[in-house]
């Protein structure tokens, strides 16, 4: 469904998995229930839920939002609310567009649920305008969602109605899942880089470059989704800094390309999109830049979702 | 201007160096360096050609390391050196991009103490050209003896005793911070920009022989001070003692302000003895003057609080106080930044008042982007009084803090409760009254004035009152049963004695 | 049996609930406060007995979670209790007839006061820990089987969240602590909605009464100049714990305290008058064991929990929290026999000895008593 | 020189001090205007030993004097008392426990706004200026003349009550003084606030008062800087006093405390003041009275804030005694003169055994010559008993502690303590509180939160001790006589990073005296 002509009635669902991504969910699989549970439980809490958009296309909750969407037979928007990947609640779109995200249900592992707020903590903030409120609220949820997944040591579905349909468009970043699945034709489907070339071109991005994976920095913390590491080859040097998602690439040391932008790094030989923790010594790669896809928001997505966001001491560049 | 290979020839640096990127355009020899610069890892200084970074200390923006490598290649500066301490952050990529950039990395096996010695020796290297007399290769080496001196005065008379004529550091249009024995002042114009290796004569008729040389954004001046008449090889001798002290002073300031906290606890140490009149005024101005403290002559003090602790705070008031065109000092002190401007004699009114501007200026500038109240203290002379107008000026500053954002600039001409009203005395109806309430006291000099100034300041105390100003108590007592009679006063009220107090100190900087 | 309580009743109760909190539990000072406040304004406290609960009603629990030392502090906005228990029905889609306090030892005993006040229905008067305890799970109710959640947490922003953990009453426990800890370290439950049938067949009865008497007993006896720990004794005779006797009467001669697994863990010694003997009382937030210890180093159990271990003034008859123990204070320390409720298998599963990490069975303190003492005293 | 001065509620002592010693001491009544009673004072110690008011270096008072006025609800002025911390604290407003004829008396105003800190330094609110100006105007509207500003764990992190009380002085002006909680008591919100509140609500009197004191020396000729002991132990300058006239409400024990001390030559003992009705059991520790940890009540309104640690029992010269030979709690008290046996009254009092048994003399012994020995001998041991009780609870180990015994009831006590040993009596025990206060030295305190990083604690510990130095030395102490005399090291369990608060409190001589 198109979030930007979305006109029936009811309310767009967030759906996604906060906590430790791959470690407990690799071991601990999501069971199929939590999700439908998770809507249910919304439903009581008076979400008429009548589609279903991902929390972040990036990674999992892409397709398992698609998925949840599927066994609820409901339509998923064509949408997300981080336009990539992004790791804290409060970077989401709703915290910055005057959307609450409370209620929110969790459920565990164990179909376990809470439900988060009801009120909004916008009361507590003498700043009582709604961008306020959403903020703190997007601040509130998130350290409920760290206590509990600290609590449990491992995952929590977290679901939370977005707005009505009508006006969801205000929301959310839009367009992001067919693109995805374009860009997962294209690269399926990809040769060459040469082939690749003409979709770039066509979305404002560019190959950023290419070459073997020189040098590897990993502090140890994350799993090693933290860190750098450099790309070089025959042309120029690439510098790309990670933190569980890719975030920045220099080229010879100078900044190229920073999020928000999509930083694609992809096996030169399948043309296929590596994660952070997929990358090793040695091996080919590509590093591709997209614009990234823009909320109605724009100002305020690449204020929270730029480099500063990260801690990174520089200012944001798209492609 | 030498090279890369030049500089690392000394076997000491050949077997410590490893230089990446060499090879091609980056081989060491083919590497002109004209300047070694100190940089701090995380800075973004501007480069120019020929310089070779020495870089100082880890930043966690690990991508900074890349980016300053960029700026090297960019700028055409020859190179950049980091200890292997720091080489976990520097070697991988920016190690790689210097290769690929041809810049020249040097990675130095030793501790941040051998980048400091590497970068002193580099920079006689570069002076080495004008370095032809074995005495002062020899005088330079005893001077840096086995430790570094805690005062550039011993090394000013090793390079005294060289050239036979008395040798002076300054600041560059600023105070003498050293000397030796004879000189006790040096004119203003010999401590001003100049080209390097002109002499002058002075309206004195003595002759300068200078050397200016800097150290992070302080210029400094060597100089030597030799009979108008001496013989021309005297003079040149002069030179190139004076252009060889340059190199080791600078490094001896370096070694100061890189030391960062423990400079500035060196000088707060040292500023506490001052207060604390525990050591020899002698030698403690002296170590003072060594730190950049000018404790003598006369001083205006202030403090810089920020709201909460500001990294890097040091460097933004420093460069704003530029603005000041005056001397000043700063350092961190109880949670912010002490510091004083210095005049080597009593400043006029108007000076003052320009001074006060200038801060002003200082405090509106930093005070656009940090959260930070300034107090102002009273000008006066002397070790004690800067102990009084220090604290003043910290409780002028607290004071502020009070006010609303972009207004925390606050004077502080008094003590106690009174400080609040004063900026009532600063209005235009309450100068006339003042003056004329002390009037009277005209007639008396202004001893009396002080004397009561004095007294009114030490609470009514007759015996502190006396020991302020060198006086005996029973003159004190004397001059105030006689400012009692003159002004018709009654002291024991206190609405009286506030009044007069406000008055004096309304008039205190304007000729009476 | 029907009864409004009054500001004076409130201040019995704290003090009973003081000694009922066994070392821990809280000063229900601030609790007093708000009752009595809430009294003064207007709203009532009305009191039934369990037996007086029609089965069918509906009956939920209503306490303060997280330290007390962060109540005295942060005091609450006032609803937060009564916005859980609204959250609480809301969910369940029931509308409360009845709160039951879910601790009656300490400040707990003043929050359900308030809540019931506030939402203007009853208290019932009973409990489902007959003492306080540490944890959640560590109740009557969970123990015979009514499920804890739907529990519903409130902070004084008006925020709350809802713990749905099944019959998982460990788990809900862990849950609600997270909650707790990120809305500032003390927040207000509302949990274990149950019927009026349940209540009767799981709550510890009449222990709110129960604290009443003590307070008014203390009361009484310091007026009348009379020994307060034995007009204590008495009272517990009358009621459904049946036994006390006094462990020993001594003085405080060493506290040690230390911070463990956020529970204030920590050792009392006490020097016995008239024996050589000393009294060693480990606490874990309440008083857990107590041992005397002859000059010879041969120790010996005389009290163990879910007995009750209670610390009290000698001079007062006050109970004296770990908290506020002192070197050089006189004291008293009373056993009371848990009641038949708390001491069965399942129970003791739950807070027997084991729980508190002791290598200990529970032995009840009549038995520990009897050959010392023939007779409960005094 | 120095002069100590003690204006009690009765009488003004006065005491000429050089180094320990005592020059002269004197008593004169208390008079209304204060000022009075200290000019005569002043001439009864100059009458027994001539100085020249030059000559005095220093003036330090103690005084009841705040303490009396609260307590009685006299000259307290019209206070507010604005609490930051909503949406939380709103059930139990500012003033909530407080006696109704305290609350009339201060105007009982009171204002919740957003501000406060969660146990773990997080914001329960943001602190909102608008809604403090609206505050400040409707204090103004109602003619309030002194603030009480407490924020939710300011005494974690007083940032809130400091921006509060910045932006209340810029909107209401200087005649309107500011307390704040957080320098003033310690966690415990009501607790801490009420201090706070009692504390503005003397601040009109305070200006008049220390006035009074400056104005009596004034005209005495002495221009010695004045200071006011406080309840620690330590002096304050008369500024100070002006803005913080609590710190002065237990100055009286204090100073009973510090004075016997001196007298005694003791440093570490327990000190018994018996008086009338009671008997106030202290300890010192460093010379410095040890602190109560707990509440302490005064005119029936809850505080917090650092007082000594008295213990009080039933005991005193006038105490009844009863057939059975028990001691007290009741009691003639002032009337002991009129109403003992020994004074031709007809109450057996603890000063009637006192006189039977031999241990002092007063009165007419002829009139209990008729006492039964066993009776006598049994009522003392009895009063022994209850002191020796009293001085072993207030012990915090059972290590011996030397006790010293005064005030005009001490000849109750026996020579020995049962279990405690020796009794120490000191001379000149009737002006011990002028003493205390002319003894008192300047302290400077840290009470912060720090973080201690692995291995670093020493230094840690180094730099607040330093700093606690430091501070006493600004507050005029002379450096080398600074030592330290009370260090507390808590850890925050619950904080990241090993927060530790860390309390240090240093105390020195006055410096130039």
């Amino acid at each position: 469904m198109d979030p930007l002509t979305a006109t029936a009635h009811g309310q767009a669902v967030a759906l996604g998995i906060a906590g430790a991504a791959d470690g407990p969910l690799s071991e601990q699989l999501p069971s199929g229930a939590e999700f439908p549970a998770a809507v249910e439980r919304l439903a009581s809490l008076g979400v008429d839920a009548q589609a279903v958009v991902p929390l972040e296309v990036g990674g999992f909750n892409g397709l398992a939002a698609v998925a949840a969407a599927a066994q609820l037979s409901l339509p998923v928007l064509d949408a997300d609310l981080s336009g990539r990947a992004l790791p804290w609640l409060d970077q989401f779109s709703p915290a910055y567009s005057g959307v609450s995200m409370l209620p929110a249900v969790l459920v565990d592992a164990h179909g376990r649920t809470m439900v988060v707020g009801g009120a909004t903590h916008a009361a507590a903030v003498p700043d009582t305008t709604a961008e306020a409120g959403s903020a703190a609220d997007g601040r509130y949820l998130e350290e409920i969602v760290r206590a509990v997944v600290r609590a449990t040591g491992g995952w929590v579905v977290v679901s939370f109605s977005v707005g009505t349909l009508s006006e969801v468009a205000d929301v959310v970043v839009p367009h992001v899942l067919l693109r995805a699945s374009r860009w997962g034709r294209v690269l399926a489907a990809a040769q060459s880089l040469s082939g690749l070339q003409p979709y770039l071109d066509a979305e404002g991005g560019r190959v950023l470059g290419d070459g073997h994976v020189s040098a590897i920095h990993r502090p140890g913390v994350d799993g090693g989704r933290t860190g750098w590491f450099t790309v070089s080859a025959s042309g120029p040097l690439l510098r790309v800094d990670m933190q569980n998602e890719f975030l920045a690439v220099a080229i010879d040391g100078s900044m190229a390309c920073t999020t928000p932008a999509v930083i694609g790094v992809l096996d030169a030989r399948t043309f296929l999109p590596l994660r952070a923790d997929q990358i090793r010594l040695a091996a080919d790669v590509v590093v591709i830049a997209l614009p990234p896809s823009l909320p109605r928001r724009r100002d305020a997505y690449v204020e929270r979702t730029g480099p500063a966001s990260f801690g990174l001491d520089f200012e944001a560049v798209l492609p | 201007m030498t090279t890369l290979a030049e500089l690392l020839h000394p076997p000491f640096w050949r077997e410590r160096a490893q230089v990446l990127g060499a090879g091609g355009s980056a081989a060491p020899a083919r590497v002109t360096v004209s300047r070694v610069r100190l940089v701090i890892a995380g800075g973004r200084e501007d480069l120019e050609g020929g310089d070779l970074l020495v870089v100082f200390g880890t930043t966690d923006q690990h991508w900074w390391w890349d980016a300053l490598v960029r700026r090297v290649r960019d700028s055409g500066a020859a190179g950049v050196m980091v200890c292997s301490a720091h080489e976990a952050q520097a070697g991988g990529s920016a190690a790689a991009l210097a290769r690929r950039l041809g810049v020249a990395m040097v990675m130095l096996e030793g501790s941040q103490q051998d980048l400091l010695e590497f970068a002193a020796q580099a920079r006689v290297h570069l002076q080495a050209p004008r370095l032809r007399d074995a005495d002062i290769l020899t005088a330079l080496q005893a001077a840096q003896g086995e430790q570094r001196p805690e005062s550039m005065r011993p090394v000013l008379d090793q390079f005294s005793a060289l050239i036979g004529a008395d040798v002076w550091l300054g600041v560059e249009n600023g105070p003498l911070l050293a000397h030796t024995e004879g000189v006790v002042t040096v004119p203003q114009e010999a401590l001003a920009r100049f080209d390097p290796g002109a002499a002058l004569t002075a309206k004195d008729e003595y002759l300068y022989v200078r050397q200016p040389f800097r150290v992070g954004k302080q210029r400094y001046l060597l100089g030597a001070r030799l009979p108008a008449d001496s013989p021309a090889e005297a003079v040149r001798q002069a030179g190139r003692v004076v252009a060889l002290g340059s190199v080791y002073a600078a490094r001896w300031y370096a070694e100061l302000q890189l030391a960062g906290q423990v400079l500035g606890s060196a000088r707060n140490a040292v500023l506490d003895q001052a207060f604390a009149g525990t050591a020899p005024a002698s030698s403690l101005e002296q170590r003072a003057a060594d730190l950049g403290l000018p404790l003598t002559g006369w001083h205006l003090a202030f403090f810089l609080a920020p709201a909460d602790p500001v990294p890097g705070l040091g460097d933004v008031l420093e460069d704003a106080l530029q603005i000041v065109r005056a001397t000043t000092v700063l350092l961190p002190r109880d949670g912010g930044w002490a510091g004083w401007v210095q005049f080597s004699s009593a400043p006029s009114a108007a000076r003052l008042q320009e001074v006060v501007r200038d801060l002003r200026a200082v405090y509106r500038k930093t005070a656009r982007g940090i959260e930070i109240s300034m107090g102002v203290g009273r000008a006066g002379e002397g070790v004690d009084h800067l102990r009084q107008a220090l604290a003043e000026a910290r409780d002028a500053a607290q004071l502020a803090a009070t006010k609303a954002a972009g207004r925390r600039f606050v004077r502080a001409d008094g003590l106690g409760a009174t400080r609040l009203l004063l900026s009532w005395t600063e209005s235009a109806p309450f100068l006339p009254r003042a003056m004329g309430l002390l009037e009277p006291l005209d007639d008396l000099g202004a001893e009396y004035r002080r004397t009561l100034l004095a007294y009114l300041d030490s609470s009514l105390s007759t015996a502190q009152a006396a020991k302020v100003l060198g006086t005996h108590r029973n003159t004190v007592r004397m001059r105030i049963d006689r400012i009692r009679e003159v002004l018709g006063v009654d002291l024991a009220s206190r609405d009286e004695r506030l009044a007069l107090h406000l008055a004096l100190r309304a008039t205190e900087h304007r000729p009476s | 049996m029907t009864r409004i309580l009054t500001v004076e009743d409130i201040d019995d109760i704290a003090i009973g609930a003081g000694i009922l909190g066994t070392g821990g539990g809280g000063d229900p000072l601030i609790g007093r406060l708000l009752v009595q406040k809430a009294i003064r304004d207007g709203l009532t406290v009305t009191v039934v007995h369990p037996d007086e609960v029609p089965d069918e009603a509906c009956v939920i629990a209503s306490a303060m979670m997280g330290a007390p030392t962060v109540v005295v502090e942060k005091l609450p906005a006032g609803e937060e209790a009564l916005n859980s228990l609204r959250a609480l029905e809301t969910r369940i889609g029931k509308t409360a007839d009845f709160i039951i306090p879910m601790e009656i030892g300490g400040l707990n005993s003043m929050i359900p006061l308030l809540a019931a006040a506030q939402a203007g229905i009853p208290v019932v008067d009973g409990d489902g820990m007959g003492r306080a305890f540490p944890e959640l799970q560590m109740e009557t109710f969970g123990v015979y089987g009514v499920p804890g959640s739907p529990l519903v947490v409130s902070d004084a922003n008006g925020d709350h969240v809802v713990v749905e953990t099944g019959d998982d009453n460990v788990r809900m426990e862990s849950f609600a602590r997270a909650v707790t800890i990120r809305m500032g370290g003390a927040a207000y439950i509302a949990e274990y909605p149950m019927s009026g049938a349940d209540v009767k067949r799981t709550a510890v009865a009449g222990t709110l009464g129960l604290a009443q008497s003590f307070g008014a007993a203390v009361r009484e006896a310091n007026q009348a100049h009379s020994d307060p720990i034995a007009a204590i004794a008495s009272v517990v005779q009358d009621s459904i714990y049946g036994y006390a006797h006094v462990i020993a009467t001594g003085k405080v001669t060493d506290v040690q305290r230390q911070v463990v697994d956020g529970f204030s863990s920590g050792t009392l010694k006490i020097a016995v008058f008239g024996a050589e003997d000393e009294l060693v009382i480990d606490f874990r937030n309440e008083n857990i064991i107590a041992r005397m210890v002859d000059p010879a180093g041969h120790s010996e159990v005389v009290g163990v929990v879910p007995d009750l271990i209670c610390v009290l003034d000698s001079d007062s008859g006050e109970a004296i929290t770990t908290e506020s123990t002192r070197y050089g204070q006189r004291v008293t320390v009373l056993g009371i026999s848990t009641p038949e409720i708390m001491r069965t298998p399942e129970a003791l599963k739950v807070w027997g000895p084991r729980c508190f990490g002791l290598d200990h069975d529970w032995t009840p303190l009549e038995q520990l008593a009897a050959p010392k003492q023939a007779a409960p005293a005094p | 020189m120095r002069i100590g001065i003690d204006v009690g509620g009765t009488n003004t002592d006065s005491v000429l001090m050089e180094g320990d010693t005592v020059l002269a001491g004197t008593k004169a009544p208390t008079t209304d205007d204060i000022s009075t009673g200290i000019v005569n004072s002043l001439d009864g110690l100059k009458a027994e030993r001539d100085f020249d008011p030059g000559d005095i270096e220093a003036v330090m008072i103690g005084t009841t004097h705040f303490v009396n006025a609260f307590v009685e609800a006299r000259r307290l002025v019209k206070v507010a008392a604005l609490r930051l911390g909503l949406p939380a604290t709103a059930s139990l407003p500012p003033m909530v426990d407080w006696p109704q004829r305290l609350v009339e008396a201060t105007g009982g105003r009171s204002y919740l706004a957003h501000g406060g800190h969660e146990f773990d330094g997080r914001e329960i609110s943001p602190l909102d200026p608008d809604e403090i100006k609206r505050i400040a105007a409707d204090m103004r509207t109602n003619g309030v003349e002194a603030v009480a500003v407490s924020s939710v764990f300011s005494p974690v992190n007083d940032e809130f009550e400091v921006r509060a009380a910045e932006i209340l002085a810029e909107e209401l002006g200087p005649a309107v003084s500011i307390s704040l909680s957080s320098r003033i008591g310690r966690t415990g919100l009501l607790g801490r606030e009420n201090a706070a509140i009692a504390n503005a609500a003397l601040s009109a009197m305070a200006q008049t008062v220390v006035g009074g004191f400056e104005r009596s020396l004034a005209d005495y000729g002495i221009t010695a800087p004045l200071f006011l002991s406080q309840n620690d132990g330590t002096l304050m300058g008369a500024d100070y006093a002006r803005q913080y006239p609590i710190s002065t409400f237990s100055s009286g024990p204090t100073n009973s405390m510090r004075g016997a001390a001196v007298l005694s030559g003791l440093e570490d003992c327990a000190v018994v003041d018996v008086g009338g009705t009671t008997s106030d059991i202290g300890i010192l520790v460093n010379k410095f009275p040890r602190e109560a940890n707990t509440e302490v009540e005064i005119g029936g309104v809850r505080t917090n804030f650092r007082m000594p640690d008295v213990y009080s029992i039933g005991i005193g010269g006038g105490s009844l005694v009863s057939a059975e030979a028990a001691v007290g709690p009741r009691s003639v008290g002032y009337r002991l003169t009129t109403e003992a046996l020994v004074f031709g009254g007809a109450t057996l009092t603890a000063s009637d055994i006192a006189v039977a048994a031999g241990m002092a003399e007063m009165g007419d012994p002829s009139r209990v010559a008729h006492l039964d020995k066993d009776f006598v001998t049994a009522a003392v041991q009895r009063i022994a008993d209850d002191v020796a009780e009293g001085v072993d609870r207030m012990r915090t180990s059972s290590d011996p502690l030397p006790v010293v015994a005064v005030g005009g009831g001490s000849i109750l006590l026996p020579d020995r303590l049962p279990g405690l040993g020796e009794m120490v009596r000191p001379d000149n025990f009737a002006v011990a509180n002028a003493i205390g206060a002319a003894i008192a030295q300047i302290g400077g305190e840290i009470d912060q939160v720090f973080t201690v990083a692995p291995g670093t604690r020493d230094d840690v510990v180094a730099e607040a001790r330093e700093a606690a130095v430091d501070r006493a030395v600004e507050a005029g102490a002379d450096r080398d006589t600074v030592r330290i005399v009370d260090f507390d090291e808590v850890p925050l369990p619950y904080l990241p990073g090993n927060a530790t608060r860390i309390r240090c409190k240093a105390v020195g001589d006055l410096k130039g005296v």
